[in-house]
């Protein structure tokens, strides 16, 4: 199962979590540490209320980006291996948008890795928020925020 | 030839996704943006990419490249 | 659902995870960040391979305890709400031992909370570890790694 | 009657899980320590929990508490 997945249709993030831990480790006992984030969309953004969302990317470069992102969280801390998945297209409330998780033998290494993913990506990956409002306007995310 | 691609709302913006121009000597990706865009400059806070890859505005852009410009990221 | 499950059976974490999101959410788009640690069952430990491992527990004790950190947590970050669920009894390699979950409006309380019920949990919760070795010696573990 | 509980390598090392004692005046968990094992003074790493939270050795304990004595925890 590959380590970064762009998905266009809704999914269940502990399912999939679950069939990656799965394909990649088995039964094996070689980690003892697994720090995951998911976030979520929500149905309220910088004080209006959001209907839905459109999430646009550059493909090719978005799965080539996450997996540098991989690379050099590896490169930084003792990770065994690291996921990612994030949601294109048509997006609703309460529906995951993305994944990250990290897989070590030790916890720190396994949260630092898992919150460097979700940070760079938000800093790195081309992906671009356009939101549906309720009055059916739309209007693109220009920020992340901070944390 | 060289492929530009534009991303998000600046693809919205320029009313257009992918065009195609001959490079010109030693370009640049600056160099590209104002071939394909009437010498104009690009947004301040523009991002580039070259076949796939950050690159900055002064970056070489060669036959065969495919150049990028979108607005900041908002992913996650 | 219950914040704070003590488990003598084996159990899939992101089942697990999913169940209590779905009892305790549904449908609901409140939250945007969801921060999760699991700890499983390494088959080494100290140098020496662990074939087995016994977890005891102090019974009422421990559910009080894990649910006195859940209250710290929400009293000290934006976090909506917790999940602690950790086995106890007879445990093999591989097997989850723990999980701490935090959701949130934003990330950074997601993870900080996660984080804290993990490293607190370490510090005070009741559980105590007795390895089974190679040769079924058994030995109490006597401290916990710093991370 | 005051119940004094004990776990893990202590309650190994002891030969004991559980026991109960009379109250003797104002007592301590210490005191409750001695008075069930001899006199002797418990490890030095001891944790104390009265009525099921944390306590140090010289709270108080009283008629129908329950007092429980443990090595370090190393759960998660």
């Amino acid at each position: 199962m590959k380590n970064v997945i762009i998905r266009e249709s809704a999914y269940d993030p502990w399912l999939l979590l679950g069939k990656f831990q799965h394909a990649r480790f088995g039964d094996s006992a070689e980690y003892g540490a697994t720090a995951v984030f998911t976030g979520t969309m929500r149905d309220f953004n910088e004080g209006d209320t959001v209907r839905a969302m459109t999430l646009e990317h550059y493909p090719g470069m978005t799965e080539a980006q996450l997996q540098r992102l991989i690379d050099e969280a590896k490169s930084r801390w003792e990770v065994i291996d690291c996921f990612i998945a994030h949601r294109v297209g048509q997006i609703n409330p309460a529906e995951t948008i993305v994944i990250t998780a990290a897989w070590s033998a030790h916890r720190n290494a396994a949260f630092e890795a898992c919150r460097y993913l979700i940070e760079e990506l938000k800093h790195s990956a081309p992906f671009w928020k356009k939101e549906r409002l309720a009055d059916d306007s739309e209007r693109w995310v220009t920020q992340n925020t901070a944390g | 030839m060289i492929t530009i691609r534009y991303f998000a709302s600046l693809r919205e913006q320029l009313g257009k996704e992918q065009e195609r121009i001959e490079p010109a000597g030693a370009m640049t990706a600056l160099d590209a943006w104002k071939s394909a865009n009437d010498g104009r400059m690009p947004p301040d806070n523009v991002l580039v990419a070259i076949n796939q890859s950050y690159a900055s505005l002064d970056a070489a852009v060669n036959a065969g490249d495919e150049v990028a410009f979108f607005p900041p990221v908002t992913g996650g």
